[in-house]
């Protein structure tokens, strides 16, 4: 029996990973995929809750949190690309039009 | 437990639906209908999601009284939700009126638009309405998808574009937040139900569980990245500026009020115990917002970008109330937001009318001596800025003195209800540039193109009626906003 | 063996999902990505969550990393170029706040850690998971349920209306 | 109508004020003199009835009060607008309409040219109003609604030529140092109100013995500053420094308001409220010495003045200081009796030296005259009339007035004062004579064809290229205010102005008789018994020998007659003598002449420090310090704004990094609690 | 007559011809003006009722009404008139009149939306005046900003926008402390009866404990301070009065001034008595200092309309001086000069306002001479300056003699100093008048200048009566005062009273827990208990 508090280590540091790589990459799609994985850790917590309170919320609402971001990605990924077909780049640091 | 309820729905069940149903219906009408030739430049889209969103108001007064908890308390009908729910139709039907025109001229003017203005609805009606963070966070992802694409709509516009990245970027890293605080609330307390949370609170007090606090606090950044408070609010001036005027006066309403809403329904229903530990926090926050907000709009040239700080402090006065905390304050919370959204909508409305065609005229330096040259324009603009720095007779200010004199009952909340005030000194200095620009500079350059059109006047003049009423007659508004609190599922 | 098993995916997690962050070439990192969510998927299953395990990789690694690699390829990105002491600032100061992050978070935990209720409301699990699954998305989570199909929906209008056609020319500004 | 009327005294130059402000265009030169004089003339007539009446009754009834109705009450403080006439007022209101009524008639002649007739007699008329309302007053309150409106008309006819910059400025000189004794007075009668409650004279009278302790300081205090007031309206150290200047007016205004009336109103004050004075012996002892330097101080800078109207008026300030040393040593009645004393011949020698200005075609530097006793027969003669009423020669009107103060003061003991009073006696004597010697005496020291003497040099200028008819260039400089021809031989005035030189002439004579006392008539005197149930007989018994008295007067005439010799031996047989002495004493001279640069030491210590700390204030303290700030609030909000805009970069990483600090503070705070 | 609603007749009636003028095609100049002057009219005769209506013997308010506004609140629409604010109002109607006939030729551009928002200001005053609940009082407060505030930044001068702002900014800023004091106070009401209310008598009831009270009254006095202006808070009205137009000057200086000492006398005296017994000697220096400083100021002024300004400043430093004196003479003294200030600083706005519009400089140095070329205006003029100087027999007299004996009854000190006030003010108004009127005329334009026009003199005719009036026989004025002033002062010390001692209750507890004299705190505590 794996502890829950063990698996919550897990998904807190998965979810740094996550927060790192949304604050270190400039690549958009790479700070989405960092953001993937902040949803993951969640669902993992989810999860680990799940199975320690013997219900089954925690699981359902994994399974939406994956419908959230399958839909997620579709939109992000197309205004990606809508951005890409605009300006040629994905890299957020060149995109800073409106500021101040 | 019953696995499987049997759902038996009563007639008022139905229409407490209503809105949802309709909302999607219209959405999804929308979508069909494209499959029908029209006319270029026909209004299709405006006329079906104006008759939805005043159908979704009809079916939710109808059944104003009642309370019923739907979907075993996933949807509740209570007066908070028939509150939102009104108020989310009438942004939404104001969203469609100021769009009218707007998104013709501006030529993005398909049948998508109005869909996901429906559909985005639907999200805040659902993150009002639900007493279930699993409906909260569908509700608010519902909500947000259908704004990143909508705020993204000119999407052969660069700021557009930029805007929805951002907004999008940023929306799904706080939804990231908001994900796992739900996890940890869940761990926490073993459900998600807000009121079984509340509950299971109330009778384990278990304020210092540092699972519960943390949980607690990542819900606060997700719903705070919704409603702009400090430090999560600064994508706020950014995607204003870029999205198209029309969406970006119905987010700054809209989404403001959505994140609120559920905001409130969590801090009372499930957060309602361990509350008072969080007041000085809030205060903080409620500053910060404010303060940052009016501070930063002193110096900004475009109406769209000042008044996405000042709805960045707005955020914050709204902040106090939910500081102040209890019933009362969420009731202080909920009249400003309905206030607010009427004026901040007005501004808007009339901001989407300023230039001719594609072109955006939103620079301070564009309403130079509009105000004498079109009067009423200039007088409904003058009316809503005066409105928003909270200048008596109009209704921000009756939205203010409810939040601080909720704030006031408190002793330690005392300093932030004057730093609030002399905040709202501040913000008076760059609410009346506008006027100075409307009447008291001569017109340079190009003058700018009214775009008149009758849909926008509408809304115009319906805000401004409501802005104007509510700051002469707040009883009946005041009420409604303490009944929608009391009387919560 | 549970626990080494779990030991050993979350190690895999955390690797993959690392190199996610650091791999310069996006291609690269949608592979890890879709690594990464194998092996949690894998702890899913170890976590008594077939179901959600099972649709972690149809979903996850399936669906939506190709979509992520698909977009990729598409633009034809090359490898970022992430040089400069502007990204070596953000760098320190991500890594940093992330380092702090959990740090807090430990403290945090360590101030009074309540494991939180254990099994408040025990499951029927009656038919396995992903029936079990099945009747209380259809019965209690049926209005978010239907919520997420409209929100399908939102997202497919929404990548249609965002992606299709190629828009004629960039608006500047003020245009 | 048994009512003896009071409130018409001062209401018919009022009314005549309002019709010729209303009606004054339609009717003419002649008309506005006729309505002007006789609106006075009239008044005139109804004092003597008002006074006939009082002098029928008993000593003990001879108050008439009258209430017009309540000016104001506020609480239990009431000010009723209420006239009083009793012997001290009634021989101020006979003085002054009397005296103004002349010099009404004189003004017609003397301003019958002047472009701005009308005005002048709209400002004089107001001016008796003022004045008749201060010495009716029966309060303090409404006494000093005459004192400052005494001030105002004084202030606009010292401006009257208000082209003139020397005018205007000393115009507001005396109004602005009248204000700051002003000050003082309002202040001395808050005293009184605050203690006696009430402004009204026989309450506060009747009252103050009991609420003040005699000599004690609240009642010195209060005297006192009821003394500044006085310094101010009578142009004593240290705020006589206007009177001077304010020979700007034209001549008549000199002599009603600079000589006669105005100036004495400080006197009348000070011997209205003698109960309050005597219970503050230290106050009397500083308006005696006061008073005794003015007198001297002003007689010396007198010495040595060229221009005929200043001379007159440090005389004027002397005499003045006369008035109050008298009353410093106890003398109120003595003071009164000079006051009216000095009003006959001080007019008098202002309406002559007016006259003689007349006559000289504006001229008044007095080395610029001589010998017009001839050319100027009935002037020369009611001129000298004067001065040796001024001089103190018997039985002339001064004589006797200076002589029963300077008794006083010695019968009071205080001999310093006496000493002082004699020496300003013989200086009075000798600078008068001066002026009469080289005004009427000697040889003419003008061009005798007519031309002028200093041939409008400052007039051309003046006026500038635009064409002005003979008329307008009048209004334009000093005291030419009629025009009649340029040039033209000198000759005597017409008979509207050489009437009323005679009429006081005769005054002067006769006008000091009234008080002729002790040592020639048994008891008292009429003026002493006059004013006995106003002042009372009790202060002043000392009795001084018969014998004393003698002595003491024919004291005063040989000092006098010295003064007299010593100018008649200077100025006209040996002039080498003046300029010799102006060699001796070169020094001495240089600051009598400068008048001991008084002024230059005022501008110094008083009037540019305060300009200059206003501006100051305005500039540096106002603007930036303090309005400084506000716009500093202001700047710092926009600075803020400014920084906080540099954080909005734009960059979805920075605002992604924003959130993440956000959650460890948020961390960091429940960590801490 | 009981039933008609009077004062709301009175409040909304301008408003309603605002609203109308407003509608009128925008260049129909003449009978634009013509309405708003016939409006205006109509308001003050209206108005004139309350001269002789408002029973002078009575202290309490009078003509009430009350309507419920916003019942959840317990705030109410009411209105009531006593002797003070019916004597404000009448200023308020007449300065009002004045200034639109004033204004009938200067302003050219735009004159519909000028007069119109004239008439919404006189509302706005007037509704100020009037009301009686803190809410509503609160509203009229602010609302009146926005039309002065356009007034100033669209009619105004060269840096009118500085100036607007500034004015608007300033009044705001002291304002909402006061709305935060406002709300202390509905808070403390209702925890005190359990009713909410913003009845302003019901507050007159209110014990407050003396620490309390402090915080409250300073942001209230903060409020009034710089709407009087008082000494530092006065930068903002020499810069609103310069740029704005002569009818906003006038209508500034004549009536929105009031509404600070109005302030002080209705809400922040009476409500807080306690800590106005600690403050009052601050502020009546403060307001000691204002005139001594005004008045330096002012004297080196090259602005005419800045001189008057300043002279503002002064003058109303005399105003919150009377006030601090809390005496009866104090008290009327105050009232009056408010009334004099109105009337003459109204007055000399106008003036230069005159020579304004046809010289278009309001430098000093641009003038001179104008007494030979203009003299019934200078005649006028000097009328009008000695008022402001304080002549006696002119309005100006009263009120400063009054509020200096209250003065002096209080602090000998406080009069001594301020009574160099009337020294200074001699000195800059007769120096500028010296420079003005007096002199040759040494520029060539001025000697164009034409005299008073027949609607010029018409303007200034009640000016000059009224200052006469006041001066000679001010007694009617003082009778419909004096009875509510000493409601105020009545009421002032007897709160005092009443929560100094119900404050020893409430420190009792915390005294007695000293160690040092716990038998002496203890009885008055029992004494309090049992009350």
């Amino acid at each position: 029996m794996i502890p829950t508090e063990w698996v919550l280590a897990l998904s807190a540091v998965l979810f740094t990973i996550g927060v790192v790589g949304v604050l270190v990459r400039r690549n958009a799609l790479v700070i989405f995929m960092s953001i993937e994985l902040m949803l993951n850790a969640a669902n993992l917590a989810f999860v680990a809750f799940a199975r320690q309170q013997q219900s089954l919320d925690g699981q359902i609402f994994v399974f939406f949190v994956m419908t959230v971001a399958a839909a997620e990605v579709a939109v992000g990924l197309a205004i990606i690309v809508n951005l890409f077909r605009l300006r040629e780049t994905v890299f957020v640091d060149e995109i800073n039009l409106l500021k101040g | 437990m019953n696995i499987v309820p049997q759902p038996t729905f009563l007639a008022l069940d139905w229409w407490a639906l209503g809105p949802v149903i309709a909302l999607t219906v219209g959405a999804i009408l929308l979508l069909l209908l494209e499959f029908l030739p029209q006319r270029a430049n026909g209004n299709r889209g405006g006329i079906v999601s104006l008759l939805t969103f005043l159908f979704s108001g009809y079916a939710v007064w109808r059944v104003a009284g009642e309370k019923r908890e739907l979907f075993g308390g996933m949807f509740v009908h209570d007066p908070m939700t028939v509150f939102f729910t009104m108020l989310f139709c009438s942004v939404g039907l104001l969203a469609t009126l100021m769009s009218w025109d707007y998104v013709k001229r501006t030529k993005i003017n398909q049948a998508e638009y109005y869909a996901l203005l429906l559909s985005s609805v639907l999200g805040m009606i659902v993150m009002a309405a639900s007493n279930d963070l699993i409906t909260v966070f569908l509700g608010l992802e519902l909500m947000s998808l259908a704004l990143y694409v909508m705020v993204g709509f000119r999407r052969s516009r660069l700021e557009s574009n930029e805007a929805a990245l951002k907004y999008f970027l940023l929306g799904a890293f706080a939804s990231g937040f908001l994900l796992y605080g739900i996890a940890l609330l869940y761990g926490a307390t073993g459900t998600t139900n807000l009121a079984m949370i509340g509950a299971f609170l109330a009778d384990t007090p278990l304020s210092t569980n540092p699972m519960l606090l943390m949980g607690s606090l990542l819900v606060f950044v997700g719903f705070g990245f919704k409603v702009a408070a400090a430090p999560f609010h600064m994508w706020t001036p950014d995607v204003y500026e870029g999205a198209p005027t029309s969406v970006t006066g119905f987010m700054s309403a809209g989404a403001k009020a959505a994140g609120f809403a559920a905001l409130l329904r969590v801090a009372l229903r499930a957060l309602g115990p361990v509350m008072a530990d969080w007041t000085q926090m809030l205060a903080v926050i409620a500053f910060l917002t404010m303060t940052v907000g009016n501070v930063t709009a002193l110096l900004q040239g475009n109406l769209k970008r000042m008044l996405a700080y000042s709805s960045i402090a707005h955020a914050g006065y709204i902040l106090v109330a939910v500081a102040a905390g209890g019933p009362e304050g969420a009731s202080a919370a909920v009249f400003y937001l309905a206030t607010y959204s009427f004026m901040n909508i007005g501004a808007f409305a009339v901001l989407t009318m300023l230039g001719k065609g594609r072109e955006e005229r939103v620079l301070m330096s564009d309403l130079q001596g509009l105000g004498f040259r079109e009067p009423l324009l200039g007088l409904a603009l003058t009316a809503f800025m005066l409105s928003l720095a909270g200048i008596p007779p109009m209704a921000g200010f009756m939205g203010k003195l409810y939040i601080f004199g909720e704030a006031v009952k408190h002793p330690q909340l005392l300093w932030v209800v004057i730093a609030g005030v002399l905040n709202s000194v501040v913000s008076v200095y760059y609410y009346l540039r506008v006027t100075v620009a409307l009447y008291m500079k001569e017109p340079e350059g190009e003058p700018v193109g009214i775009s008149w059109g009758a849909p926008a006047v509408v809304a115009i003049v319906l805000t401004l009626a409501a802005t104007l009423y509510f700051g002469l007659q707040a009883q009946g508004l005041w009420i409604q906003a303490q009944n929608s609190v009391m009387g919560l599922l | 063996m549970v626990p080494y098993l779990f030991l050993g995916f979350a190690a895999m997690l955390l690797a993959t999902a690392l190199m996610v962050i650091l791999h310069k070439h996006p291609v690269t990192s949608a592979l890890f990505l879709v690594l990464s969510f194998s092996s949690l998927a894998g702890i899913y299953l170890l976590l008594q969550a077939e179901f959600v395990g099972m649709v972690q990789i149809i979903v996850y690694a399936g669906a939506i990393m190709v979509l992520f690699l698909f977009v990729i390829m598409y633009l034809n990105l090359p490898h970022d170029v992430e040089k400069g002491a502007q990204i070596a600032v953000r760098r320190g100061i991500g890594w940093m706040v992330g380092a702090l992050m959990l740090l807090f978070a430990g403290l945090l935990a360590k101030k009074g850690w309540v494991a939180g209720p254990a099994a408040t409301a025990p499951a029927d699990l009656s038919g396995g998971n992903a029936a079990a699954i099945g009747r209380v998305l259809y019965s209690r989570f049926l209005f978010p349920f239907e919520i997420t199909s409209i929100l399908l929906l939102v997202a497919m209008v929404g990548a249609i209306v965002m992606a299709k056609g190629r828009p004629a020319s960039p608006e500047g500004e003020g245009e | 109508m048994n009512l003896p009327m009071l409130w018409i005294i001062p209401a018919l130059p009022l009314a005549a004020v309002a019709l010729n402000m209303l009606f004054g265009d339609r009717l003419g030169k002649k008309g506005t003199a006729f309505l002007a004089c006789g609106a006075v003339g009239l008044a005139f007539a109804f004092a003597v009835r008002a006074v006939l009446t009082l002098a029928g009754r008993s000593e003990e009834e001879r108050q008439i009060v009258e209430t017009a109705w309540t000016w104001f009450r506020v609480g239990d403080f009431s000010v009723d607008v209420s006239f009083l006439l009793d012997p001290l007022s009634a021989i101020m209101v006979l003085v002054v309409t009397g005296v103004g009524f002349l010099i009404h008639v004189y003004s017609t002649g003397y301003m019958a040219e002047d472009p701005s007739f009308r005005r002048f007699f709209l400002y004089l008329n107001l001016f008796m109003f003022a004045m008749l309302t201060l010495v009716l007053a029966d309060n303090y309150l409404l006494m000093f609604v005459g004192w400052e409106g005494v001030g105002l008309c004084s202030y606009l006819l010292i401006g009257f030529w208000y082209e003139k910059q020397s005018a205007t400025d000393a115009g507001k000189k005396a109004f602005i140092v009248n204000r700051i004794g002003d000050f003082g007075f309002l202040l001395g009668v808050m005293f009184l109100i605050a203690w006696t409650g009430s402004v009204n004279f026989e309450r506060v009278f009747a009252s103050a013995p009991h609420l003040f302790t005699a000599g004690g300081s609240i009642i010195t205090i209060a005297t006192l500053l009821m003394f500044l007031g006085a310094t101010g309206k009578s142009a004593q150290i240290p705020l006589y420094v206007w009177l001077p200047d304010a020979m700007e007016g034209p001549t008549p205004v000199s002599a009603l308001i600079h000589a006669a009336t105005m100036v004495t109103a400080g006197v009348y004050m000070v011997v209205r409220s003698h109960v309050l004075f005597e219970m503050a012996p230290v106050t009397l002892e500083v308006i005696a010495i006061v008073g005794a330097a003015t007198a001297l101080m002003a007689a010396t800078i007198g010495l040595v003045q060229n221009d005929i109207k200043r001379v007159l008026a440090y005389s004027t300030v002397s005499q003045l200081g006369y008035m109050f040393f008298a009353c410093g040593v106890g003398a109120f009645g003595a003071g009164i009796f000079h006051v009216m004393t000095h009003a006959f011949f001080k007019a008098l020698l202002f309406l002559g030296a007016g006259s003689v200005i007349y006559g000289m075609h504006h001229e008044q530097d007095m080395r610029k005259m001589g010998g017009l006793a001839t050319k100027m027969p009935v002037t020369h003669a009611t001129m000298l009339i004067a001065t040796i009423a001024i001089a103190g020669i018997p039985p002339f009107a001064g004589f006797w007035s200076k002589d029963e103060i300077l008794a006083k003061a010695f019968a009071t003991g205080h001999y310093g004062i006496f000493a002082a009073g004699l020496l300003g006696a013989v200086m009075t004597a000798f600078y008068m004579f001066r002026l009469y010697v080289l005004t009427f005496q000697g040889k003419a020291r003008f061009d005798e064809s007519g031309g002028h003497a200093h041939a409008h040099a400052h007039a051309a200028d003046a006026h500038g290229a635009h064409a002005h008819d003979a008329h307008g260039h009048a209004a334009a400089h000093d005291d030419h205010g009629h025009d009649h021809g340029h040039g033209g031989p000198v000759k005597e005035s017409p008979w509207n102005m050489t009437v009323p030189l005679s009429v006081l002439a005769v005054l002067s004579v006769i006008g000091g008789w009234v008080g002729i006392g002790k040592p020639f008539i048994e008891g008292e005197s009429w003026m002493g018994r006059w004013l006995e149930p106003v002042l009372g007989s009790g202060p002043h018994v000392h009795h001084l020998a018969v014998s004393t008295e003698f002595g003491l007067m024919g004291l005063s005439v040989a000092i006098a007659a010295f003064g007299i010799f010593m100018a008649f031996r200077a100025y006209l047989q040996q002039p080498s003598i003046a300029t010799a002495m102006h060699e001796r004493f070169g020094g001495v001279h240089r600051a009598l002449y400068n008048k001991y640069w008084v002024d230059e030491f005022y501008d110094a210590i008083a009037v540019n420090p305060i300009y200059q700390a206003s501006m100051r204030l305005w500039r540096f303290w106002d603007e930036k310090v303090v309005d400084g700030t506000v716009n500093g609030v202001g700047y710092f909000l926009e600075g803020v704004s400014a920084l906080l805009r540099l954080f909005q970069t734009g960059y979805v990483g920075t605002y992604a990094l924003f959130i993440a600090l956000g959650v460890l503070a948020l961390f960091l705070h429940f960590l801490r609690s | 007559m009981a039933q008609l609603p009077w004062l709301s007749l009175l409040v909304f009636f301008p408003l309603a011809a605002a609203i109308l003028v407003a509608i009128m095609p925008a260049n129909a100049h003449k009978p634009i003006r013509w309405w708003a002057t016939i409006a205006a009219l109509a308001e003050f005769v209206f108005s004139l009722p309350l001269w002789w209506r408002v029973i002078p013997g009575q202290a309490g308010f009078q003509f009430e009404e009350k309507l419920d506004w916003i019942p959840v609140l317990g705030a109410q629409y009411h209105l009531g008139v006593d002797g003070v604010s019916g004597l404000l109002a009448l200023l308020t109607t007449f300065t009002t009149l004045i200034a639109i006939i004033g204004a009938w030729t200067s302003v050219e551009k735009r004159s519909r939306e000028f007069f119109a928002l004239v008439l919404a200001l006189e509302a706005g005053m007037l509704g100020t005046f009037f009301c009686l609940d803190l809410l509503l009082f609160y509203v009229f407060w602010e609302a009146m900003l926005i039309p002065m505030y356009l007034l100033i930044g669209v009619w105004g001068g060269q840096r009118r926008v500085y100036a607007a702002v500034k004015f608007f900014l300033y009044t705001m800023a002291g304002s909402v402390l006061m709305l935060v004091a406002i709300l202390s106070l509905w808070f403390l009401q209702k925890q005190y009866s359990g009713i909410p209310t913003f009845d302003l008598q019901a507050f007159y009831q209110l014990p407050l404990a003396p620490s309390r009270q402090l915080w409250m009254f300073l942001a209230f006095a903060f409020a009034f301070a710089i709407k009087v202006p008082m000494f530092p808070l006065h930068t903002w009205l020499p810069d609103a009065h310069v740029e704005a137009p002569t009818a906003g000057s006038v209508i500034l200086a004549a009536v929105l001034l009031k509404m600070g000492t109005y302030g002080f006398l209705r809400f922040a005296m009476p409500l807080f008595p306690n800590a106005l017994e600690v403050c009052a000697p601050y502020i009546a220096w403060l307001a000691i200092i204002g005139i001594v400083y005004g008045a330096l100021v002012a004297m080196v002024q090259p602005d005419m309309k800045k001189l008057v300004a300043y002279s503002s400043v002064s003058h109303m430093g005399f105003v919150v001086l009377g006030l601090m004196a809390m005496n009866s003479q104090g008290f009327a003294g105050s009232m009056m000069t408010m009334l004099n200030h109105g009337v003459s600083t109204g007055a000399l706005f106008l003036l230069v306002g005159v020579i304004y519009e046809r010289r278009h400089t309001r430098k000093i140095a641009d003038f001179g001479g104008l007494w030979t070329v203009i003299p019934v205006y200078s005649v006028i003029f000097l009328v009008v300056m000695l008022s402001s100087v304080g002549l006696p027999g002119t309005n100006g007299f009263i009120g400063e003699f009054l509020v200096l004996l209250g003065a002096f009854k209080h602090s000998v000190w406080w009069a001594v100093v301020a009574a160099t006030g009337v020294i200074l003010s001699a000195c800059y108004m007769l120096w500028m008048f010296q420079r003005v009127v007096f002199g040759p005329v040494t520029h060539e334009e001025n000697r164009k200048l034409t005299d008073l026009s027949f609607r010029e003199r018409l303007v200034f005719a009640p000016l000059l009566v009224l200052i006469f009036w006041m001066g000679v026989a001010p007694q009617p004025f003082l009778d419909r005062m004096q009875p509510a002033l000493d409601r105020v002062l009545q009421m002032t010390n007897d709160r005092a009273q009443m929560m100094a001692q119900a404050d020893a209750t409430a420190t009792a507890p915390l005294a007695s827990r000293l160690p040092a004299a716990p038998a002496a705190v203890s009885v008055p505590a029992e004494q309090g208990g049992a009350r």
